[in-house]
């Protein structure tokens, strides 16, 4: 693993896209990981089950807060369908780099806030 | 801690290092680098064939049997407490109860003996550098019966206030409960102090010692130490050990903890009769071949001496602290000065403990990110997470180097 | 029981012997004949092997870990806790706490449970066919709280009397706490029954399942049970292991049992909030190394299938009471009929059972002679001490053909 | 092991010695082993620190109760310092028969009761 090849997540996590908090947000969930103090909270606006727009906000580790800003970046405009049915699998290979299993926690983090948002809005 | 290695044998770290099979094992392609020994220990061969003999030779309920394997077995667990009871200079072994960890070890004086004996308004005195095995109990003991929970502080540089031990120290303590070494800063604090300051008020003194017994010498009727929690698997031992000490009048006054076959004397329909020590506190199958285990691994630190375990350790953390103040943008906590065991907590400037831990790993290398289960303490020291490293007698300058190595690319990468 | 073997694969008592290193012992120059399972079984290679490999190759602390033997472990450890599960029938994996013995799997429904949430009179219903550990610990809460801890009584021919436990039940009962078989009588209870009758009262049910998980096809679901008490040493797993099986929204409702580590959310010095399920329960460094070689245990059952095991086990039982009841100076306690594991408990006209056991030692057999932690059944049954065999898988009628000459040696020596 | 050599044993747990209690007896001490229910009780009649008579009573095992009737048989006439300095291999081998390590609790009762019956008298 050379420095380089964390580029990706490097730009993400200190340039993190879709940072904040939507007011009047359709779905909202925020969730952490109590061993290691990572936390992350995602709003999403709906349009028609599509998602229309969507911020995060949290603090963690570099692969924690990388992944969710990746994660924003590329779910805006699928449906919550879509969302549903990613895998774990998807998430890991949008990283740019192979993650260590030791860290697919925090890699995934962000995924599992988003489905929990929409699962609870689904729900509701 | 200038202990002098008085040994008859060398104490030959690389020769060590060829009893413990898993360092031999590779990790991303890199051989493992294991520093995480505040959490668990690894296991010599002597240890695993101790288990691996007693399954495939002697295995048996004990107490109870007039067959030769239950006899087997029956003296095989005694001799594991006798065992232990050496090592921290207990001259009874039947004031060693084995527990499954030193978090068992505490809930068993908790439950046993403060939830009992303690009134509204009492007061037990921790500090702030308990693990949560030493707050938490206690905390519910607050909860259940109002008694008082005080704290002492802790100095910058990793010191317990002793001034402020000493005026938390009222005509109401009752217990003072604290850890003998710190597994976040690696303090070794004064319990033989302690305790005289505790005994002079009429408080019991607890004394955990997870991370103290495997690494240094540690003497309970020197300490004067009640009672004194310890992790076998903290030493070299099987996971699911460890053990307590208590002075046997005061195991003999209290209570039982858990309650059922084999710490009984006789049951009727309406009551029971204690078995003697330390059977009174050891309910149901105890862990037969990992006490007998444990004993193996006792008898390893024994062979070597603890003294010299001691010395090898403290040059290691000397050469470590060297190796990492190189660099300014790492944040070493507590090591203030005096004596420490090989445990180092510190922060990387700009990188997520997590992160470095996280790379430390892609290089084979072992370390704990997180709270430490210390978060009073963390929160405390204003950083509520950081990087850990910890030694033990089979870890070498060279993995040292190693791990700051790594940690450099850490901040290269994430800094 | 009428099981028949309906398994993919013969069951080869013989094959299978290989498989438990301990069989090739001899003992006072005899091959060893170990009739004492109900104390605690032997343990095949795979057993052996998963604490060897795991000390060898994974071995470290779980949870909190961003290392790599960490995440390892942690993934084994969880993997032990869904294997229990499944033998069990239980769908949540998370409903499985493991711990020492099937004892403390008791006291911590006594302490984290009754503890809390029984009143003065409220009512606590055992049996009389109890082993120790399920009835000290409520005669602790009778002594602490005054609960009220009543019996149902058992028949001379080893069943219970059920109308008696119904007429018990109350609508002050609280918990009716009773074994699903028994280590004495080898009586299996009908706990669903059991458990239907004492839900309609409002009564939570626990089932001591030690002698019946490792002998028997058990499914939580299925009898209904709001709690399951079970040794992990008694079906092949190591000494340490054992699990207590909660419902989980029982277990969400109650309060922690043990302190410390692990098993908490977030620790401030003010207060604490706990971790999800299991880990509430299972505070500090748990026996991981224990937990998985457990898990290799079920995995061995699992292949033979419960049933089958069950169905052999009933076959030399059948066969061991033909042999015994041939001398009319053996006296069989409680085998009146019906369902029954691998169990017989006996008497030696005008020979002392520590004699009889004495005498099948010197043969090689292990059997056991004593009160069998069951004192008030012995009473009861006015015997206060018999010897006990108990079978296992891997018994042979061979074996009880051999017990049975050496128990007519004891008779012709101290008869 | 061949029935014969319980012979002595055998002898001495079918016709007790010295089954009895003394009244008035100088020494007196009772224990069992909880886990088998053998109990024995030993009163001792001193006279100028030699045994000068000794009964026992209690219930149990054919070792246990056979080798307190032998130790009884043979303590008369001895000093309280010689049965205090007494070996477990003294009592076991007068036993007349090879005991099994796993009887030895059963074999050594006797004894071990009648120098606690000794040692709290002189305590005393
Ligand atoms: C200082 C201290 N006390 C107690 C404990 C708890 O030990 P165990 O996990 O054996 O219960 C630990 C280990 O984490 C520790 O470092
Ligand atoms: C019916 C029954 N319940 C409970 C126990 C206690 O088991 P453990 O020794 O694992 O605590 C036993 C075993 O002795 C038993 O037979």
């Amino acid at each position: 693993m050379e420095p380089d090849q964390y580029e990706y997540i490097l730009d993400h996590y200190k340039n993190p896209r879709n940072y904040g908090k939507i007011e009047g947000a359709d779905a909202t969930y925020e969730e952490g990981i109590p061993s290691c103090g990572d936390v992350v909270r995602i709003d999403v606006k709906l349009n028609d089950g599509v998602i229309e727009d969507v911020k995060y906000s949290g603090t963690g580790c570099a692969i924690s807060q990388a992944s969710v800003s990746i994660l924003t970046d590329s779910v805006k405009g699928k449906s919550v369908r879509d969302i549903l049915s990613m895998k774990d699998e998807d998430m890991l290979s949008a990283l740019g780099k192979p993650i260590s299993p030791v860290r697919f926690k925090c890699a995934l983090l962000g995924v599992k806030v988003l489905k929990k948002a929409l699962l609870a809005k689904t729900a509701s | 801690m200038e202990r002098a290695a008085q040994n008859k044998t060398v104490f030959d770290p690389l020769k060590l290092r060829e009893d413990f099979p898993i360092l031999r094992r590779r990790v991303h392609g890199k051989p493992l680098v294991y520093l995480d020994n505040a959490a668990t220990t690894q296991k010599p061969n002597a240890v695993i064939d101790a288990l691996k003999n007693y399954y495939e030779t002697h295995n048996a309920n004990i107490h109870r049997g007039v067959h030769t394997l239950s006899y087997e077995s029956t003296l095989m667990y005694e001799e594991a407490h006798e065992k232990a009871a050496r090592l921290i200079g207990a001259p009874d072994w039947r004031s060693i109860v084995f527990t499954r960890n030193a978090t068992e070890s505490i809930n068993l004086v908790a439950y046993a003996w403060g939830l009992r004996n303690l009134k509204k308004n009492d007061e037990v005195l921790i500090t702030l550098m308990e693990h949560h095995s030493n707050i938490v109990p206690w905390q519910m003991l607050r909860d259940r019966i109002g008694i008082r929970l005080n704290y002492v502080r802790v100095g910058r540089g990793g010191e317990l206030d002793l001034d402020g031990l000493r005026g938390l120290i009222t005509e109401r303590t009752r217990l003072v409960s604290v850890v003998h070494a710190s597994n976040v800063l690696g303090t070794i604090n004064p319990v033989k102090l302690i305790a005289d300051a505790a005994h002079k008020a009429g408080a019991l003194v607890l004394v955990d010692a997870a991370q103290s017994v495997p690494h240094l010498p540690v003497d309970v009727i020197d300490i004067g130490c009640d009672f004194l929690a310890a992790s076998g698997h903290k030493m070299m031992g099987p996971t699911g050990t460890g053990f307590l000490y208590g002075k046997p009048e005061l195991l003999e006054s209290m209570d039982p903890f858990l309650y059922g076959g084999d710490m009984i004397e006789k049951v009727t329909m309406e009551r029971s009769t204690w078995n003697e020590l330390p059977w009174k506190f050891e309910a149901g199958t105890p862990d037969i071949g990992g006490a007998i285990a444990l004993g193996a691994a006792v008898d390893y630190i024994t062979a070597l001496g603890p003294e010299n375990v001691a010395a090898y350790e403290d040059e290691l953390l000397g050469h470590a602290l060297g190796r990492l103040s190189e660099h300014e943008w790492i944040k070493i906590y507590g090591h203030g000065g005096g004596e420490r065991v090989g445990v180092i907590s510190f922060n990387v400037e700009g990188v997520h403990p997590h992160d470095v831990a996280g790379v430390l790993d892609e290089e084979g290398i072992a370390v704990r990110s997180g709270h430490h289960c210390a978060q009073p303490l963390m929160a405390d020291l204003g950083m509520d997470y950081a990087v850990r490293m910890s030694f033990y007698l089979y870890n070498t300058k060279e993995e040292i180097d190693l791990a700051v190595e790594a940690i450099k690319k850490a901040k290269r990468i994430f800094g």
